[in-house]
């Protein structure tokens, strides 16, 4: 029993993390209406960023808040000015495509610029162990494990709830309509994007002290993100939080109590169950009436 | 008598606790132009969607020349015969219209094998000139349906459920966006498909000059219920239609 | 021609970016040596750098496209996978061909062409688990390794030298490259119970293993292979990688002063300290100086045969770091080191003998 | 145009052809692997860009068909038989991968289709009895014709040009019959096509099970090439790597995969031998690769269609001009 | 090109009906005047001030003109009722939630469906939804593009009626329609289009009481021009 929950607890804690770099793909859908392959690199490169801050001696949170600034003029503006705008209008096939190129730009060219070699990057929390009933936890798991939930149950309310956030999924979901109701469709367009970066900012202060800084690390980020975010259901931002704790809590108890070497399976297992079933993903809204 | 094309009977359909067909039963006859009309919501739609396959009714019977076709879907009812239009417009947007003709009635000829080595118009392309014609659509045979107009785009839809000579055909308020000169030209054609074909059709439309003109019995819906079933000449001199429906 | 031309291909990015470009950056710190001080037999080294990808059938085409170059010798690349293929086209060209892969398969083929730079892991096993199994008395030892071929690789090796040493592997966990929850092979390792575990994985994983290991609360040793007490880890893994115990091929970390001057001048050109990949690079060109030397010219297969059966003392040529032999079969052979992680810094306990010295 | 077209066609194909005569080993090998490619991607264009069906899991056939081409070989049996069945095994998985395709469309589907991917790729790398694992399948040997050596990487690109150009021959045909009609139809309008006749399960099964099939073939073709499998080239990044070609080829043009498959093959060797570029050629790439997106988002392909409809657009505006002056404008 | 060489002037607290064969250019000019499609030739003015070219939102919010374009318009999965919150989202959210209501009232069939998904409704309950969306906005220039489509004839009356109100209440509205006797009707003056070109101006009642109005519309425009010309 404490091995499972030691395994269960383990596994929430990474999962926070998943769900983290999923809630970039599940706000960017529901603002947008895209899927950015690059999410994890989004992730990785103010990593860097936040190193690069530190190396000048700027502390750690200083780093940070500069990093959000310069994410939200690079990964937000300039992501949206560059690359969105001009492909938003055809379809989904060239932003995904474009941001795969994103991808491979930015991994390679952090390796080529920097190094192929991980950082170990500072953590927010002190380096300490709890023991209850068994289980050991640490400061960090739990650190990250509130903080992710807060982030990802503020963005959603912050959605849901707020004008703006209501304008800006008016937006994904028609951007004709949007604009014929005098939203203002780049701006709302923008303020995701601005998020979006921002919100990678900070799963890159809370992941890559586990991830370690290292030039290829969105990348198996970001597969697990995209698979947490399908389970949870893409159109919501909740069901990223859902996602990412079912992938990770089940590929712990899967690496432990199945097999090792398919660990990977037991997440696609529930990820082929939950598309075939419920594409919408667990807490995704159906599809609209079609004829 | 001979055996209805089409007989519905007891027909349901509920979205939780809204109630969009109730029970609703009626027949067309060989070669009968049958009129559906009613308030906005009172089930129209998805009667059709429902005949057709495209959603499972919840209860009741449909029969297709005397058989069963409750559980069919509309691949199976388009192989029997049975054409459709949309509401809500459903073109094929990157074709152009020529194309969007064609693809309509190219599973018709032929076998899924002989279709592989077939020429790419099937030997349709006469056909849907023609029809091309009939729509003064010729100036914008060769564009992408998507880039139509409202109208245009109406009259291609019509023009695909018309390309395999259905028996009968199903049309989802086939007038609506479409100028008048052409609603007038698209009466004449339904008659005439319905003289020289026999062919059968069910129009719903809120054009009460068209359905008036056009159809010989005509069906009232209101609430998901059947109101009253009659001619042209009845329908109109019913009281609670003009109240519930048609107005002044 | 007045410059011996020769290509360094190298896995530059995806998953073998980490080990190949410390290769590549150790070849062509030794290649800048050697030009400065007059090249070898007058001539300077130029060298061709490409990146395989890592994937082999890149590897394929970047050898296909050196011996179309007409290079002298080949450097790399580093993943067993691929330089199965690529070797089958220096073959073609006779070329030698200098890697750091550690599959058995590649020595084992009889190309006359192939030399490694460091030990195979079938020869690299049994010397560490010959010493766990007569200094730490350890009856049972949880694996966990990568699976991939280079974790395949070792934990195959270790577990046959480990039974031949009399001692028991109670578990045999697999963990995915890149993975990042380690509670579960952690865990299911302690529930093995046993004498001590041997951790075979790359870099990061290897750290974050370690780190799971302390949270988790394991006291028993911890035995590694080259990766496990290499500075990278050490760094990434902090206190935790304290009391690990290894066997290392090649350590920057060695009590040697060639070494100590290697890993200087290798932290001044690239700004890091090299692992165990930067040294092959770095000794593998010296290698083919010797191997060039000894041939007198540069003739590709006088180069090959010259470098078969060769023995490069440091007092000869200091680049090689440590006394190399290699043998008939491109496999070589020097001392090695049982080293232990303590105020994370590796401390070599015990010098081991080449291979060949002891029988 | 036709005469154009036709032109443009046998011009590259004699360039294809006398091409290796002025090439090394490595040149040949290039041309090889980027043939593979376009056979592979000619197989997803015309899932993705004909049928409309968003597939990301294009690498596990081509891991299927180089898996059995290399165990086929390794059972001692010919390349020529492990072709076939390496494209009839694809093309049997490909129809029930489709099923999942009948029940889930657009995003979902293409996340369907890489779960099918990963699954693949964890088969051939753990079951190491069957694939060998991790350390792969070495010595997959090249085939020989009537008695004839293809060994060498000339006849074997040889070899790869036939086959590429007979399948090619046969999805131009298949495309142009209403067989092409009717995947369009589905990828433009599911619900309009099922309510006209057209299968839509039928052509969504046909059209992944012909593009499994085709992959089927360029993986038994890059077994042979490589002569070394294992499972890194058959991953998710390897699948989406394809619908990068053919998207930035332009999906649904019949060329595409040919351009396509060029950017994603020859692009990036081209780039390593750029001067000044060496470290930074896979930023490069994938800066083109974005570039080429934004500049043309329907693919290369697209352009000859621009330039037409700027053409078009010019003379229509010319011609209603000459109206207007004409008729005047009634007040 | 769509539209060629077009000028006309629609008067304030006047409905001008803007008739037309498909394709005729109708929905194009509706669009440009609204700034979702750029011009290139040519001036609109609003009260005499240059509103061309400016974006939707300004002529929204700073001028007070309204748009129900033809196609579907709605957010899907919103409910209807969130939909006409979003309509009102210039308005702030509290003189929205108040005006709703009002709004609902000339639709009851709209009001029953007001927490159904947009896209579960049927044709003419969108239609609804979306005229009343955008009445929401009491603008000063309303254009609107075929309201009548999808509508059952009570319904057509009534909103015809309604626009008939707002104009006399000072609105100027500027509305595309195919059921052309009923809407000329009710309508001030009649425009008609033809392949983007201007083929007639003339008064509502004018036009209706033409005789030839019959031939006029079943014959197209084209022969609307020569009658007149
Ligand atoms: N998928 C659905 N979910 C919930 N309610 C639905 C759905 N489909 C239809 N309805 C409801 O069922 C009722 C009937 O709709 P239907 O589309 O059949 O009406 P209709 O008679 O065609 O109306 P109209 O003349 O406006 O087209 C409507 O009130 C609608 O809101
Ligand atoms: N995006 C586009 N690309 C190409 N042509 C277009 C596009 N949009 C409209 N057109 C063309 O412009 C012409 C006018 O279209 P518009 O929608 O304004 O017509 P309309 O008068 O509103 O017709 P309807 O009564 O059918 O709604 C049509 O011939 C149409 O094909
Ligand atoms: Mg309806
Ligand atoms: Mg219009």
């Amino acid at each position: 029993m404490t091995d499972f929950l030691q395994l269960f607890f383990s596994g929430l804690a990474t999962g926070a993390i998943y769900a983290l770099a999923a809630l970039g793909f599940t706000l960017l859908w529901q603002a947008s209406g895209t899927i950015n392959f690059a999410q994890g690199e989004f992730v990785m490169l103010p990593a860097f960023a936040m190193l690069a801050f530190m190396s000048f001696g700027a502390p750690l949170a200083v780093s940070f808040v500069l990093t959000i600034a310069v994410a939200v003029g690079v990964l937000g503006w300039a992501f949206k000015r560059g690359l969105v705008d001009p492909l938003l209008k055809y379809g989904m096939m060239p932003i995904v495509v474009a941001t795969i190129g994103l991808s491979i730009a930015m991994r390679n060219g952090v390796r080529a610029a920097y190094s192929a070699e991980a950082q170990p990057f500072p953590s927010l929390f002190p380096d300490k162990l709890f023991n209850v009933a068994g289980v050991t936890i640490t400061m960090g798991d739990l650190g990250t494990f509130v903080l992710a939930v807060a982030i990802v149950l503020a963005t959603q309310a912050f959605l849901v709830k707020t004008v703006t956030g209501r304008a800006m999924q008016a937006v994904a979901q028609n951007t004709e309509s949007a604009s014929v109701l005098g939203i203002n469709v780049p701006r709302m367009v923008f303020y995701t994007f601005a998020i979006n970066a921002a919100l990678a900012v900070a799963a890159a202060l809370l992941v890559t002290p586990t991830y370690l800084a290292k030039f290829d690390m969105g990348e198996s980020l970001g597969s697990k993100a995209f698979f947490a975010a399908i389970i949870g259901g893409f159109n919501n931002s909740r069901g990223a939080l859902v996602g990412g704790l079912i992938v990770g809590v089940a590929e712990n108890l899967a690496a432990a109590y199945i097999s090792p070497a398919y660990k990977d399976a037991v997440a696609l297992v529930i990820f082929m169950v939950v598309i075939l079933f419920k594409p919408q993903g667990l807490l995704g809204k159906k599809e609209e009436r079609k004829v | 008598m001979s055996t209805p094309v089409l007989r519905v009977t007891d027909l349901r359909k509920s979205y939780g606790a809204i109630q969009a067909v109730g029970g609703v039963s009626f027949e067309v006859r060989p070669g009968e132009i049958f009129g559906v009309i009613g308030p906005n919501g009172s089930g129209k739609t998805t009667l059709f969607n429902c005949m057709l396959g495209q959603i499972t009714p919840d209860a009741g019977r449909i029969e297709l020349n005397g058989d069963d076709v409750t559980k069919l879907g509309p691949l199976e009812l388009n192989r029997r015969g049975v054409g459709r239009t949309f509401q809500t417009l459903q073109v094929f947007g990157k074709m152009t219209v020529r194309e969007n003709l064609i693809v309509a009635a190219q599973e018709h000829q032929g076998t899924m094998w002989s279709r592989m080595f077939a020429p790419g118009d099937s030997g349709l392309g006469p056909k849907a000139d023609a029809l091309i014609d009939q729509f003064r659509i010729r100036h914008v045979a060769d564009k992408k349906a998507g880039t139509l107009s409202y109208g245009q785009q109406k009259l291609v839809d019509i023009g695909m459920a018309f390309m395999s000579d259905p028996d009968l055909v199903l049309l989802d308020e086939p007038c609506a966006g479409v100028n008048p000169s052409l609603v007038s030209g698209l009466s004449s054609l339904l008659k005439d498909l319905n003289r020289t074909r026999r062919g059968s059709f069910v129009v719903i439309e809120h054009n009460m000059d068209f359905v008036m003109d056009l159809c010989h019995r005509i069906m009232v819906m209101v609430e998901g219920k059947v109101m009253a079933i009659g001619t042209p000449a009845e329908i109109r001199a019913n009281k609670q239609v003009l109240d519930a429906y048609l107005g002044n | 021609q007045n410059t011996i031309q020769v290509a360094n291909i190298q896995e530059l990015s995806g998953t073998g970016a980490t080990a190949g470009t410390n290769f590549r950056n150790g070849v062509e710190l030794a290649i800048k040596e050697i030009n400065a001080s007059g090249g070898i037999l007058g001539k300077k080294i130029e060298s061709a750098i490409s990146d395989t990808q890592s994937n082999p059938g890149v590897a394929k085409a970047m050898a296909a496209k050196a011996v179309d170059n007409g290079v002298i010798a080949v450097f790399g690349p580093g993943f067993s996978g691929s330089m199965i293929v690529s070797m089958a086209e220096t073959r073609r060209g006779e070329t030698p061909n200098f890697t750091g892969a550690e599959a058995t398969a590649i020595t084992a083929q009889g190309n006359p062409f192939v030399f490694r730079t460091s030990f195979s892991q079938v020869n690299a096993m049994p010397k560490l688990a010959r010493y766990v199994a007569a200094n730490l008395k350890a009856k049972t030892i949880a694996v966990i390794f990568v699976n991939n071929d280079f974790g395949k690789g070792g934990r195959d090796a270790f577990m046959k030298s480990a039974e031949a040493n009399g001692i028991k592997i109670v578990a045999d966990i697999s963990t995915e490259p890149g993975q990042v929850d380690w509670s579960a092979p952690v865990l299911k390792a302690k529930q093995s119970n046993p004498d001590a575990v041997f951790v075979y994985t790359n870099e990061e994983e290897s750290a974050r293993a370690l780190r799971e290991l302390r949270k988790q609360g394991w006291t028993k040793p911890i035995l590694g292979e080259t990766v496990l007490p290499s500075q990278k880890v050490i760094e990434l893994a902090g206190e935790s990688a304290n009391g690990i115990l290894a066997h290392v091929g090649l350590t920057v970390d060695a009590p040697i002063p060639s070494m100590r001057a290697f890993r200087a001048k290798f932290e001044k050109e690239y700004k890091y300290i090299p692992d165990h990949n930067g040294i092959k690079g770095y000794t593998s060109v010296y290698m083919f100086k010797a191997g060039v030397e000894k041939a007198g010219k540069l003739d590709r297969i006088a180069i090959a045969k010259a470098l078969h059966g060769l023995t490069i003392p440091v007092a000869k040529e200091p680049g090689v770091l440590m006394d190399v032999t290699i043998d008939d079969k491109g496999d070589l052979d020097r001392e090695s080191f049982i080293v232990e992680v303590k105020n994370g810094k590796q401390e070599v306990k015990e010098i081991l003998p080449a291979l060949g010295k002891k029988q | 145009m036709k005469k154009l077209n036709a032109f443009f066609i046998a011009a590259a194909l004699a360039a294809m052809l006398v091409a290796p005569q002025f090439l090394k080993n490595y040149g040949v090998y290039l041309l090889s692997y980027w043939l593979i490619f376009i056979i592979a991607t000619m197989g997803l264009n015309l899932t993705v860009g004909y049928a409309g069906q968003k597939s990301l899991g294009h690498a596990a056939f081509l891991g299927i068909g180089a898996y059995t081409m290399a165990l086929v070989l390794k059972a001692g049996f010919s390349f020529w038989l492990g072709l076939p069945l390496a494209a009839v095994l694809c093309f049997a998985v490909g129809l029930v991968l489709g099923f999942p395709a009948l029940r889930v469309q657009t995003i979902y589907l293409a996340f369907a289709t890489l779960g099918f991917n990963t699954a693949i790729w964890l088969v051939m790398r753990n079951e190491e009895w069957l694939t060998g694992g991790t350390f792969g399948i070495n010595n997959v040997a090249r085939p020989s014709l009537f008695g004839l050596s293809l060994e060498g990487n000339r006849p074997y690109y040889y070899l790869v040009l036939a086959i590429a150009v007979v399948l090619a021959l046969a999805l131009g045909g298949l495309l142009r019959s209403p067989w092409g009609k009717a995947f369009t139809a589905l990828r433009d309008n599911p619900i309009r096509a099922e309510s006209l006749g057209i299968s839509v399960r039928g052509y969504t099964l046909l059209s992944f099970a012909i593009g499994a099939a085709y992959a089927g073939v360029a993986g038994g073709l890059f077994a042979s090439l490589v002569q070394f499998i294992e499972p890194a080239p058959f991953t998710v990044a390897a699948s989406i790597m394809m619908y990068l070609m053919v998207v930035v080829g332009g999906p649904g043009y019949f060329w595409g995969p040919v351009l396509g498959a060029a950017v994603g093959v020859v692009l990036p060797e081209w780039l390593r031998d750029v001067p000044g570029v060496s470290d930074w050629y896979l930023p490069m790439f994938g800066a083109a690769v974005v570039l080429l997106m934004v500049w043309l988002p329907d693919g290369l392909l697209s352009i000859p269609d621009r330039i037409r409809a700027r053409r078009e657009s010019r003379e229509a505006s010319r011609a209603r001009a000459a109206m207007a002056q004409k008729v005047g404008v009634v007040q | 090109m769509i539209l060629n060489n077009l000028s006309f002037k629609a008067k304030r607290g006047r409905i001008t009906l803007l008739l037309g064969p498909n394709g005729a250019g109708k929905s194009t000019v509706l669009k440009t005047m609204f700034g979702l499609l750029k011009v290139r030739q040519g001036a609109i003015r609003l009260d005499g001030q240059d509103i061309t070219g400016a974006s939707a939102r300004d002529l929204l919010v700073k001028h007070g003109v309204a748009f129900v374009p033809q196609g579907r318009n709605l957010f899907g999965q919103l409910t209807a009722f969130e939909n006409l919150e979003l309509g009102g989202i210039t308005l702030g959210m509290k003189t929205t939630r108040e005006r709703i209501p009002e709004v609902l009232e000339f639709f009851p069939r709209v009001k029953e469906r007001m927490h159904s998904a947009a896209a579960s409704l049927s044709g003419g309950e969108q239609k609804q939804l979306e005229v009343g969306r955008a009445l929401l906005l009491r603008p000063k220039v309303i254009l609107i593009d075929e309201p009548s489509i999808g509508l059952s004839p009570i319904v057509v009356q009534d909103v015809f009626k309604l626009l008939r109100r707002l104009a006399d209440g000072g609105t100027t509205v500027l509305m595309v329609e195919q059921n052309v006797k009923s809407a000329l009707r009710m309508a001030d003056e009649a425009i008609a289009l033809e392949s983007g070109r201007l083929v007639l101006h003339k008064r509502a009642d004018e036009l209706l009481a033409d005789p030839n109005i019959e031939r006029l519309f079943l014959g197209g425009a084209h022969a609307a021009a020569a009658a007149t010309a």
